[in-house]
């Protein structure tokens, strides 16, 4: 096993499944000769040539359009778009299209694509580079939702993604992408959706943290005993794995980069409240991003939630 | 070379029938009598599809419905000049591409009446779903048209739509996708001069709709499209030329809506009686009908017979449709992923704990 | 003071502010010489001419982009989606543009446009004129959301987002457009934003809902000791009434036609739950639509929360 | 009339200056040789300019940066053209349309350093903020120029973009609301042959980007992009037609981006050296100097001066914004709404309640 950081784990992923199913194709802005703008995609063009592996026009509408398409006729599309802040104009594709091709057709069709996207901030970018919506996505019945949070579950979620019958929005931390090396299983390693992993066991507070804030809520978390709780799939989210966690713990705080307001957290947060009370000894709470739109890089260390802020909530539920 | 033409172009317009039921035989394809027949059968069990289905609704039988009246010759002709291969992406307005491409005809019905089974297209037909938000759906024929060249399949693609889909972006970047992978597909432009209230000269300050394909690249043209025979071959020269490499192609078939938009429109509101009133000399099953008549394929006894014969077979459809049992609650569930989602089993529970 | 339904109300509204407010116009698919399909805008053209009553060409992206220009150059733009499954492709110009335009130029430039939409199911529609996606709106900052319930509320609401500084969007429940009549206020009649309505007093449960499942709610309730909040703006919502009320009652039923995962009521849930969890007796139920595409009207009785299925969590939440 | 001609269009290419240096005097705008001089003096400050954000970002004292190095001309010769009531809506790539417009430059640093009160446009100014996603703010331009017209105001609104930008859905909408209301808007498109690492033949299969005007109902033309002369020309003529009730047009100035995408990019993965190389023959700022060379207007000395000028204004506007006080943190909130939310003002509690 070969220590690699999240974008060598995706991109030889997506290299190791074109190899084994010749319907996966990729196709999104700059992803060709140029390898994608952060190289998830490199080498993928000279390796499959440019039928498998398609730089597109300007139209992220397109991309993913074009894309369902392809799915129809029996292709397994990848598509990316640039940075998840230029996502809004292909939502009507996802939500009016993909989402349902199955359901208005009852089952006659599907729609199995994949739509790669970095997402998150911390990389110092302009405007809607630095988007974390990933509650958009969660609301629309139809679509899975997925984030690693490091290499190893890259790996491992982005091989199930490419096997799902399902729309998969696939969302790839940028702050992540060169931060993290660890070592990755070779060869077939498959991470089933809907799963969330303990990555620590504690007995005191549960944390449930994804993607982009997962390392900061391990570190934050260091010096108490904590479980913490990748999620990983978003949508549908595994209730299971949380409710065991909570009836042990009986404290929960859930951690996101996006802005708290009808953020994921308060779906977990009701969830948790609604079948799970009576195991809860404090309030269910949130360490979010705030209700304002991503500052640029001069603010945005204030934005992003880290670990005195995290450590703060923590000290918090401990003592209530 | 201070100020110079760098490019020039052309827009053709293609019509081989004529009113009077004349043919340009220059231009028409070698259609056997059978052939003919069957586009006229085709025509006329659509119109009747389409009349049943305004009384049903009125009757309270179908839901919202939208009339295609008028427009049978752009969606026959285009529809037969298909393979079976190939794969069609419609709009809510092409029920007679459905019936010349052999859906079953209660399951139109049955959709219309609400229902989403009516959708499941029967394995083997390539067909889709009708797309209800307009123009979206054309990026999924140029999908499936760049899939097919990937695949190495010699089938092509085609989406329908009309002229107020040609203002929406979709249509934009399905055009130029196309254009950039050489694609094989074929767009349809089913100009029937309204989008609703929104008569075709405040759609877009172009002349024409063909036109729109000289920005990305490729050839469009018009053909009228009350003339079967010109839409039959308009399509059929675009699929070969698909089909061989050619790329993408345009057709914007020039007809007209001569009703409501939908059973839930009032188009007084916004047209003059008049101009639906010139449109009924251009009938396209009229114009047929008087070719065929002119060559001996078509007298006042047989006529009645394939509009009898027509009629039954909606009378069929019709009662097949409306004795298909309800849905079960369940459905509402079954198709929202591959399998089941642990909230959804809940959900379904709470459901079928009683109604409500 | 007349009997009128909410087409009237919103119809009469939007002349009295066009006539009081040369800088308003209206714009969208059909709101010209057709009044609009729903007829919100009848007369309209008539009245103020094609200038000022805009039939546009089918494009949502267009009409939201467009009105942001038009705001931006100091008018004050009414655009109408024609159904709210139709605002997906438009989401790109409402998020990354008219929510933002104000922070993108500190202050500089404003965009108070009012987006229009008719929402919801019950209409025996076919795919994608039932949409109740409301939650998609409150997670952007920079996006206010509201909903009127009934005429009067109509009339009060869309005056003051007819005068907003915010964009703001604007959400018909398309059920109730001629369902109920009341009498409405003649004259200058503004409700405040970010307020919400206590519709009937009670003491054993708050129920909050809004738009097209209040007047649902208040037949629920009717045999209960209920206190009925009709939240009105969904974004930024008034957290002060409903704490108030939750410590009154301590039990609360949030009711929406929207989705259950990740709608509002999850955000609503979970702000009680952090703020308010001491006064609860009860933890915070949902009444709501399913995780599901919104089923075809053959189906879309059983899809709507209708008064068993309400009456039956307000038995739960009082036996808890 | 069965195969009939219903339309024809052509495409024309506008060039005053050429690459010696040369002007077509039957086209060229009547300029005093203070216009040439302060167009000159633009030129030259904006690449000043450009060169000194590449260093500051390669020193780590600015973020991302987009260099427009050779699309000089196109953006100067353009921006001059305006009166100050138009409307300008720029893309990131146009730091010397701001320039020209008279941007304070330390604002403009300020913006390029990360930190979004360098995009608090001066009030008077009529210019907007960088728009980031790409080809979305067309549609702002159409809307400013139809509100123009709706408040009988003879302003013109411009919106800036690459060739990238043509593909998308939002050029479509907004080219195609500009023909149907007639709207005083004129398109600039850079296209700088360039999309990051998409060629412009993979962008889209039509030939020219003038040519999609056709689409629209109107006048497309293609310029030298390197010529500002024909620039200016362009620009001013299509103001002009706009104010007078003309409409709108779309303007394609042929140019090159000499540097790689932004400063995160590498253009060596996907473009070829000699390429590059054979555009510095077509050097805007060089063909300017030339034709003023041969007409008197410049020499070595006034050269030198001229550059040493504007580089003290780049040194004055980098130490501007290098002493301008970081934001406060509760920038962040201040703006999201007119007036902060219940639950911005608890937000702001807790960030100032201590770090994170
Ligand atoms: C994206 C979208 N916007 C709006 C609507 C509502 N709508 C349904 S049909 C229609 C007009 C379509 O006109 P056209 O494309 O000319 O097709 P036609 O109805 O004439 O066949 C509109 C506005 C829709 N279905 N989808
Ligand atoms: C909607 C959107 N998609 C993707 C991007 C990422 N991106 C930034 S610039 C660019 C290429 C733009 O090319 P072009 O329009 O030719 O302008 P140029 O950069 O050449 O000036 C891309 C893909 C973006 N900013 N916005
Ligand atoms: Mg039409
Ligand atoms: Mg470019």
């Amino acid at each position: 096993m070969a220590q690699v950081n999240m974008v060598q784990s995706l991109n030889q992923t997506l290299a190791e499944e074109m190899e084994r199913d010749p319907n996966v194709v990729v196709l999104g802005e700059d992803v060709g000769k140029n390898g994608g703008v952060f190289r998830v995609t490199n080498g993928l063009y000279e390796k499959f040539g440019p039928e498998r592996v398609m730089d597109t026009p300007l139209a992220e509408a397109g991309i993913v359009g074009t894309a369902i398409g392809m799915a129809l006729y029996g292709l397994k599309p990848v598509a990316e778009i640039q940075f998840m802040g230029f996502i809004y104009s292909a939502i009507d594709q996802i939500f009016s299209h993909a989402a349902r091709m199955r359901t208005r057709s009852r089952g006659r069709y599907r729609c199995p694509i994949v739509v790669r996207t970095p997402y998150g901030g911390g990389i110092k970018a302009i405007e809607l580079h630095s988007e974390s919506t990933e509650a958009l996505f969660c609301h629309m019945p139809g679509v899975k939702v997925v984030v690693p949070s490091g290499p190893a579950t890259a790996k491992g979620l982005l091989t199930s993604a490419l096997r799902e019958e399902d729309p998969v929005v696939f969302l790839e931390p940028t702050r992540l992408y060169r931060m993290i090396r660890e070592e990755v299983p070779e060869g077939e390693y498959a991470l089933p959706l809907a799963k969330a992993r303990i990555v620590k066991e504690g007995k005191d507070v549960t944390i449930i943290s994804w993607g982009s804030m997962l390392q900061r809520t391990v570190k934050a978390a260091e010096q108490y005993d904590a479980e913490i709780i990748d999620l990983m799939t978003l949508s549908p989210f595994d209730e299971e794995t949380i409710f065991a966690s909570v009836k042990k713990t009986g404290r929960v705080i859930i951690v996101h980069e996006a802005a708290r307001t009808c953020g994921l957290g308060a779906e977990i947060a009701a969830t948790i409240a609604e079948e799970a009370i009576l195991y809860l000894r404090a309030p269910v709470m949130r360490v979010t991003g705030y209700d304002v739109v991503m500052p640029f890089p001069k603010l945005e260390d204030y934005y992003l939630p880290e670990e005195t802020r995290m450590a703060k909530k923590i000290e918090e539920i401990l003592r209530y | 070379m201070p100020e110079q033409v760098i490019e020039s172009f052309e827009v053709e317009r293609l019509r081989i029938l004529n009113e009077k039921g004349e043919a340009d035989s220059s231009l028409m394809p070698s259609f056997s009598p059978d052939e003919i027949k069957k586009m006229y059968g085709l025509l006329v069990l659509s119109r009747i599809f389409d009349e049943r289905a305004l009384s049903l609704q009125g009757e309270g039988r179908l839901g919202t419905y939208a009339s295609f009246r008028g427009q049978e010759a752009s969606q026959v002709g285009s529809a037969l000049a298909f393979d079976p291969s190939d794969w069609i992406f419609p709009s809510y307005r092409e029920s007679a591409v459905f019936i010349s491409r052999g859906y079953p005809l209660d399951r139109l019905y049955q959709f219309w009446s609400g229902d989403e089974r009516g959708m499941r297209v029967p394995d083997g037909l390539n067909i889709l779903p009708i797309s209800i938000p307009v123009s979206t759906h054309i990026l999924h024929a140029t999908g499936a048209a760049m899939a097919a060249k990937i695949k190495k399949e010699k089938t092509a693609a085609a989406a329908y739509f009309g002229d107020g889909a040609t203002s929406k972006g979709d249509f934009h970047e399905g055009l130029n996708f196309a254009g950039v992978y050489n694609a094989p597909v074929v767009f349809i432009c089913q100009n029937n001069q309204w989008a609703i209230s929104l008569p075709r000269e405040r759609q877009t300050a172009s002349r024409t709709i063909a036109q729109k394909a000289l920005a990305y690249g490729f050839a469009g043209i018009q053909v009228d499209g009350n003339d079967v025979f010109a839409v039959y071959k308009a399509t059929k020269d675009a699929l070969e030329k698909a089909k061989e490499g050619g790329g993408p192609t345009l057709i914007e078939c020039y007809t007209y809506r001569m009703g409501h938009h939908t059973t839930a429109d009032d188009s007084t509101r916004y047209r003059i009686a008049e101009e639906v009133e010139s449109w009924k000399e251009k009938d396209p099953i009229l114009r047929l009908a008087r070719y065929m008549e002119k060559n001996g394929l078509l007298n006042e006894e047989s006529k009645k017979s394939i509009a009898e014969e027509a009629g039954k077979k909606i009378d069929e459809a019709v009662s097949g449709a409306e004795s298909m049992p309800p849905p079960d609650l369940e459905e509402m569930f079954t198709y929202t992923y591959h399998s089941l989602s642990h909230r959804e089993r809940k959900e379904m529970r709470e459901i079928s704990d009683g109604p409500g």
